[in-house]
Order: C-alpha cells, then structure tokens, then sequence
C-alpha cells in the first residue's frame, strides 16, 4: 500500500466514523466507561495492596540490653543496626524512658511499689524491611553477648504477614477478574458496532474490494474508538485521582490522617494508568473490530 | 465466458430457484434474461457473481470456475465483473462520487485518474448535479444509475445488470440500453435481467427466458412476447 | 381529499425537488403522476403522506392539514392510507405473512379476520407460495407485491403506490394495476407514481405530469407520451 | 389492550429476539458482564465495609477491680455488665491470670523482683457494641466504689472508628459510583441495540402504528435481555461467592483463617444480590429501551 493510499484510508477511517456519529459516540462512551470502572477500581485495589504492604513495616522486634551495657556499648550497637540493611528503623528507648512509660500504665503506683528507674532495661526497637527475615535477625542478634534479650510478637507477624498477603492476593486475582471483563465488554461493543454495518461490509466484497482493503478502515476506526475512551477516561481517571491524592496529602491534621491510610505515589500511577488505558483500549479497539469483521467477511 | 453446466440452486428455505439450468454466453455477447417476477433471473445473476453458490452443477465465469476459485481470488475476480444489482447496493455512507470512486480506488487506480473518470462516469449516466448526495437523498432512479455508473467504473469484462431499467422512465430507459449497447460494442460481455419489453424489443439481441426456474426459451434475436 | 397549495420541497442539502405545486385530488378518483426520474414524483408522495414537510405552501389529505396535524393523530392519519414505497419498506425480520398481518394488527382488527385476510390478500397479488419467506430472501418482484398487499390490506381511503410494477414483468404489471383499478372503483381514491407507460396508457386516467418538479402537465384523460 | 393482544406482543418480542440473534446475544452478554463486575465488586466492596465494622468490636476497655473486692462484688459486677446493653462482651480476669500473663511477658523475673501474685488487680475486660458510647460508658462505671480505675487506649478507639469508617464511606461511595456507571453501560448497549433497528422503527410509524404499540415490544425486549443478563450474573455471582465463602469457612486451621477476615453471611448477602440484579439489570432494560427508541419515533 502506497502512502497515499495509507492516508486516503486513514482519512477514510475518520469520515466512517463522523458519518456514523451515533455509534461511534456509543461505542466511544462504552469505552470510556468501562476503562473509568478499570480505573477508579484498579486504583482502589492498588492503593489497598499499596496500604497492605504498609502494614509490614508496622511491625516491630524488642532488643533488651544487659543491665551492664556502657555507653560505648550502646553507640557500637546502634551503629551497626543502623548499618544492617535488613534494618529499616532503629530506636533507641533508655531505662528511664522504659520507666516513664511503664508509670503512665500503672498510674505511678510503681513507687509505692518500690521499683526504681533501674527496673526496667534499655532496649532497641527496630523495623524490619522484609517480615519474613525476622527469624534469621532475631537469631543474630541473640549473639551479642551486650544483649540480654530479643523479643518480638510472633503472632502479630504472622498475622500481618499472612494479612497484608491476602489482602494483595485479592487485590491482584480482582484486577485480573476486572481486566478481562473490560476485554470482554469493549469488544462487544466493537462487535455490536460492526454487526450494524454488515451492509457495508457485504457490499464492499460483492464489488471485488479485498478482505484486507474492507478490514483496515474498520481496523483503524476500532483503534481510534479504543483511542478516544482511553484518553477520556484517563483524564477523567486521572482528575479524580489527583483530587483525592490532594486530599490525603492535605489531611495531615484531620481524622483522616489518624487511620495512617496512605496513597500511592502520584505520578508513577498516572503513567501506569495511561499506559494501562492506552495498551488496553487501542489493542482491544484494533483487535476486536479484526475479530468482529472476519465473520462479516464469509461472503 | 459464462458457462452454467445443469445448475440447480434450491435457497435453504426450500424455494427451487433454478432447475438445470444449462447455458454458455460467450466472450462479448450482449443477452437478455427475461422471465415473469420470481422466475430465477436474480438467482441466476447471483451464481454468476458467486454471490450464490449452485445446489447442483458447474458454473464457469471469466475462465474461473466457481467452485473451484481461491478464497483470495475472488475480489479479482469480481473486479472483472461489473453488476447493477435488482436493490442497488449502493454504501450508505458514501455520496454518489464516493460510491463510485470506491469500485475504483479498489482496482488501484491512481487518484489522478480517479478524479477525472468519477465526474465523466457520472455524467454519462445522468447524474452531474447530485454527485454529492447520499443514496438516501437520491431519487429511485438515481440510484439505479449510481450503481449502474459503479458497475461500468473500471472497464469490466463482464457487465450484469439485474433490471437496470426499473426505476427510469422510458427516455432514461433507452439512453441507458444504449449505453449497455456501446459497452457491448467495445468487447464487453453484457448480460441484462429485465422485464421491460420495450428495451429488450428495440435491440434486438440474444433473449434467455425463465419460467419457474426453468430455461424455456433462448433466441439469438429475440424478442419480449 | 388531497390537496396541494403552491408547495415547495427543498431538501436539506439543497435540491429543489417541488417547485410550487398546486393541485387537488378528488376523493374517489384515480390518478398518476409521470414524469422522468429526479422531477419529484416520490417527493410527492413523501408529502401527502407526511413523511416529509413542505418547506413552503400547504397540504391536506383526507382533511388533516399535514402542518396543523397532531402528533397522536399521525398514526390514524397514516393508517387511512396505504403506501407502496418505491423501495418497498418491509420490515426485515417479518416474513411476507407477517409483514401483512402487522398493518392489519395495528388498526385493530380481530386475530380470526386477521387468519383469513392474509392469505386472501396474498393470493390477490399472486404470492401464495411464500409466504413464510422473509422479505431478503424474495425476488424483487415478489417484495414489490407484498408491499402492495400490505397497502390495500386495511381498506384505506387513500392508496398511494410508488412505482408499483418497477419490478413486474408486463403481464403481472397489468394484473397489478387491474387490481387497482378495482380498488378504485370501490371508492379508494388512488394515486399511482410511475414510468410505466404502457399501464398508463391502458388506463387512461387522470396523468399528472411533473419535470424538474414543476407541474408540466395534468390531463383528465391522459396518457404517456 | 386486551389480552390476547398482550399476549401477542409479548410473542412479538420473543421472536424478534430470535430473529435478531447476534443483538440480542450480544446485549445479554453485556449486561451479564457489567451485572458481574458490579456483582464481584459490590461484594468486595460489601465484605470490605463488614470487616471494618467487625474491626469495631476489637476494641474493648479495661475495668480494674479493688484490692478489696470480694466474690459476691465480683459476680454482682459481672451480671451488671453482662445485663448492659451497650456491652457485647465481658471477660473476667483474675489477680493470678493477670500475674500468669505479665510473668509470661518479662521472662519469669517477676518472682526475682519479688512481686508477688497481687501485685496486680483483677479486671473485666468488655467490648462496647457502639465505639461512640466508650465516653458515655467509661464514665457510669467510674462511679462503681467496687472499681478502682477503668482504661481504654484512646488512641486506638479514635483510630480504628476513624479507620473503619473511612472505609465504610470509601466502600459505599465505590459502590454508588459502580453502580452509575453500570446504568451508563447497560442502557447504553440497549441503545445501539435499539439504534440498529431503527429502519424497523420508521418503517412502522410510516405504516401508521402508533407509538405505544411501537414501543412495547422493544421495551418488553429490553427488560427480557436485562432479566436473561441479570439471571446469568446471578448465577455466576452466586456460585462464586459460594465458593469463597466456602473457603473462609473452611480455612479455620490455615493461614487464612489467621488474618481474622470475615465474610459476610451467604444467605442475605445472595439475596440482596438477586434482588439488586434483577432490579439494575430489568429496569435499565425496560428504560433504557424506552429511551433509546424515542428518538427513532419522530417521524
Ligand atoms: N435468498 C433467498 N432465499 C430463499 N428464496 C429465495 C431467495 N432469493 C430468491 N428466492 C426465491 O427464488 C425464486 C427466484 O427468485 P429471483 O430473485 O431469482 O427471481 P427474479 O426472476 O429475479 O424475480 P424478479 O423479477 O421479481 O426480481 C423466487 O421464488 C424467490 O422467492
Ligand atoms: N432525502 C433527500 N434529500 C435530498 N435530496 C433528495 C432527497 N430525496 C430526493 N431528493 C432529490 O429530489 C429530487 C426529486 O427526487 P424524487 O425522489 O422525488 O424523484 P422521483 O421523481 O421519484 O424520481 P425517480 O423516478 O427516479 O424515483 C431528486 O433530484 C433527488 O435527488
Ligand atoms: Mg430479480
Ligand atoms: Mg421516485
């Protein structure tokens, strides 16, 4: 095919379409929506795996050190935690801390009690990057002959491990479930806009055009449809995503700050979601109207 | 250039449109296919253009057979036949021009050519005021002349025309015919299906008749009893 | 029963297919309406039916005046005339049977006069045989007949039929138009669009003449020339 | 209409959807697929809002008993707070499961601190129904001469209301927002299911039917494909959330059953599932072909 030829069909493809106005607007429209349900909801389900993930980060494992610990000691340790890079947090809590915050749950009976400052030891408290180490740090740790003591609870990690697992299989099986019901609908839509010019389609063979020379212009007017509710979705997707995003970025004083929701980063899933739309309603838009016409072209 | 060798073609629902039908047109002839409504001219237009396939027998046309052709060559093959169907056909979506400057775009002539012969195509059969009309804005025999000026478009080999006449008064009529005629006079094989006596009466050409299906009458130069 | 005052038709893209008709049509008269392809013969029709309006003058059939008309009359209007459009305008996924059944539903008539005037219509028009055929897989004439049976189907008061025998052979043509001249004489009022020259000169009814939509010519007792 | 008349439009439109096979398929197909999306994740959505609201009744407030309160206080208090609607549940632990549980957690060194069994006080431990009340409820138990000291952890009250309830709204706005786009969806495939037929449409007004007899037969159409869609979402719906439903049930001993999710009850959960289908998918038929063919019937 000449370039010339390329271009008259191409121009072709768009004449079909604003002579077809009706369905091409549907068919457009149904596009978009289906990418808006792909949208909002991809997003929701990204941000929940997003949000689980976060979770893992919330747990936490208890070094107690020995009464004797020195200073010196205490700085070498912190140091080298500071350094593991299985390590994503570090902090240190002294006796005296210990103490503090063991009197405010016991509402300063401790004294009456006879316990000193010293009743409690100093420990560090640090944040795993990845829960499933915990066994192996927790084991290392126990070496160090300036530490008396690491505790961490067990079920809480298993449980947040097992939790935010779930809640991310879920996420994803949803996503998939969710992209495979968009294919299905899109290329109905194409298919329902093809079978209503199977006129055309018929008449084009009994004069001699070539599979190929029908096929192209509705080729392109799939792709263009898919094009065309890509882009309105994504900017419709992408408003309302910047205005939540705004926000939880705003809240940091109000109550939705306190349930410790975050969101996942801006522009990263911006482009995600355009290329997501993009890939999804072209292709879907280019290989459902080939799928729709081939059987229109039996004659 | 066209041989039917005992076609039979009975259509799902079970009408017998055609019962052995055996018939050979050679290269260049001009035929008229006449016969009362629902006699089988449309149908044997159909099985020309493989439109239809026969139930029964052998169909040859432009030396393919029609059985026997090649999914990919059969837009070829039709680009050798030009045909004015009984309904027109005509792509609703493309004025005049465009319905006709598709049949020929399609035989990849150049777009220079194109612009030239649509206009002169038009005019030959009537038609340079509506050139940019949708078939659904033109008259009855507008239309008619639309696919009529589609189907000579690019110089076919074989031209059908399933009524050509139907919708045009007498005068359009005979300017029409005698364009087929000039057509003809240029090595095109014209087969005409028409039920107007007046037009099959003034050429005096070869007259197939079907009555139910059935070949009863072909004369070398008939005429409309 | 029709009457036209100076009407205009200009369509939206522009052709003038009415220029300033006047006329009147008697009740219980019979008339055509010639003139070559393109002078607005359906155009016509398209009026006195109401399936276009006039750009400019007015129109009256059976005493609704098509501007002031109601939108709920419309339906009532339109059943106490029966149309054959030149391209028939059956409804595609009824066949013959139904096609015909359905303008007879649609005034009301009980389901047991339904089951016997069918066929009896169908048998007027020579379509006994398929009956159960959907309208794509009839032969143009055969559809052209249908048409026409759906059109007498309900008695109207007014038929209008629109190149009724463009797809007949002679012979059924001048069984159609018999037909007609029947109806006629039962008191319909009947208005026939054609170019069929021999039917209007057998007939030898009123001919309104029409070119380039201008009235050219209205002869009491008129032929074709 | 009488009502062999009924009956023969409803025929009508039986054979018209046979007649236009490839539409009807094609639409019912539609809204299968657009009932399933909203089906899978309306119960996402719903179960989500159930486990937010069952995150509620994890919170429970501390009652601290006197030193010197005997058996018969005890089990007055304990009916008391049994009787108290506001109190889903009550739980009684003694000054020596108390002494068990912190021993446990410093490692046996209470005995070396000598702290005996007494150091610390008996306590009830209740869930409140409504998290709202905690003030309210915190307050009246104060009084009690019986009750020493009553605690909650203020921060995890605000926190988990506050975060179940974001949820909750997040859900429920989810919801709605699905739900309007499946309208969009549904009535927009009857659309050009109704605009491929136009011809038939005209072709009728022009032979002089009126347009309630017009209408009918495409609307009665219109509400069989959203019935036919709505059944077949249903089912597959249904038999999905059976499934799952099954596995939470049965996962009692594995790692599912850790993460504490629940699923919300089959029964009520499958018929409001029903109903909501049959209502979406019905209604939008019969509207939205009631819509969609009114623009056909201007001439
Ligand atoms: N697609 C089809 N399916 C079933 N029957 C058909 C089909 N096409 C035509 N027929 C039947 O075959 C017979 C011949 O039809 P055909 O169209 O060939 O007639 P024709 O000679 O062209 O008539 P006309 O002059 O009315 O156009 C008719 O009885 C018709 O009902
Ligand atoms: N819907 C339309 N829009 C625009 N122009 C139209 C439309 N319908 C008809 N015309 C034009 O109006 C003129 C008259 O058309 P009309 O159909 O009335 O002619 P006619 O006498 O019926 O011709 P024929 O014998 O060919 O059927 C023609 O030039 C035609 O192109
Ligand atoms: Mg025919
Ligand atoms: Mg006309």
């Amino acid at each position: 095919m000449s370039i010339a030829n390329g271009a008259r069909i191409v121009k072709e493809s768009f004449t079909n379409m604003s002579r077809n106005r009706v369905l091409t607007i549907t068919s457009i429209f149904t596009v978009f929506v289906t990418l808006l349900i792909i949208g909002i909801f991809g997003l929701f389900l990204l941000n929940i795996s997003y949000n689980a993930s976060a979770l893992d980060e919330l747990l936490d494992v208890k070094i107690f050190l020995i009464p004797e610990a020195d200073v010196y000691t205490i700085n070498a340790l912190n140091e080298t935690l500071n350094l593991d890079e299985k390590i994503i947090s570090v902090e240190y809590i002294s006796q005296e801390q210990a103490y503090e915050a063991t009197k405010e749950l016991f509402d300063d009976d401790m004294e009456s009690l006879g316990l000193g400052a010293d009743f409690l030891p100093a420990s560090f408290v640090i944040t795993l990057k990845d829960y499933e180490q915990v066994d192996y740090v927790v084991e290392m740790y126990r070496q160090y002959p300036s530490i008396y003591k690491v505790t961490y609870h067990k079920e809480s990690f298993d449980f947040t491990s097992n939790y935010s697992k779930w809640i991310r299989n879920i996420s994803g099986a949803l996503g998939v479930v969710l992209a495979t019901l968009a294919v299905l609908l899109i290329s109905n839509t194409i298919r329902l806009t093809v079978h209503s010019r199977n006129e055309e389609v018929v008449i084009m063979k009994y004069i001699g055009a070539t599979e190929a020379r029908i096929k192209i212009p509705f080729v392109i007017e799939g792709g263009l449809i898919g094009f065309f509710g890509a882009i309105i979705s994504f900017i419709v997707t992408g408003f309302i995503y910047v205005k939540i995003y705004n926000v939880f970025m705003n809240s940091s004083s109000d109550e939705l700050f306190l349930t410790g929701l975050k969101i996942a980063p801006l522009q990263e899933t911006l482009l995600m979601v355009f290329v997501g739309f993009i890939v999804l309603g072209v292709i879907l838009g280019l290989v459902g109207s080939l799928f729709a016409i081939r059987k229109h072209l039996r004659v | 250039m066209i041989i039917l060798k005992d076609v039979t073609k009975v259509y799902k629902n079970g009408s017998e449109a055609l019962k052995n039908i055996s018939l050979a047109i050679p290269k260049g002839q001009f035929a008229f296919v006449i016969g009362p409504s629902g006699s089988g001219k449309s149908t044997l237009v159909k099985m020309i253009m493989r439109e239809e396939l026969p139930t029964h027998g052998e169909v040859f046309v432009n030396g393919y057979d029609m059985f026997g052709i090649r999914r990919h060559q059969i837009p070829a093959f039709r680009r050798s036949i030009g045909v004015v169907f009984q309904d027109f056909k005509l792509l609703p979506n493309k004025t005049a021009y465009e319905n006709v400057e598709f049949a020929l775009q399609i035989t990849g002539i150049n777009r220079r050519d194109i612009k030239k012969l649509v206009p002169h195509l038009l005019k030959i059969v009537g038609l340079s005021q509506c050139t940019n009309a949708y078939p659904d804005e033109l008259s009855g025999g507008e239309q008619q002349r639309v696919a009529l000026a589609r189907a000579i478009a690019n110089g076919p080999d074989l031209l059908i025309a399933d009524e050509p006449t139907g919708n045009l008064d007498p005068k359009t009529s005979i300017g029409i015919i005698e364009l087929l005629g000039k057509i003809n006079k240029m090595g095109t094989t014209v087969l005409v299906a028409t039920h107007d006596s007046s037009i099959v009466n003034r050429m005096r050409k070869r007259v197939i008749v079907l009555d139910e299906g059935r070949l009863v009458d072909d004369q070398m130069r008939g005429h409309y009893i």
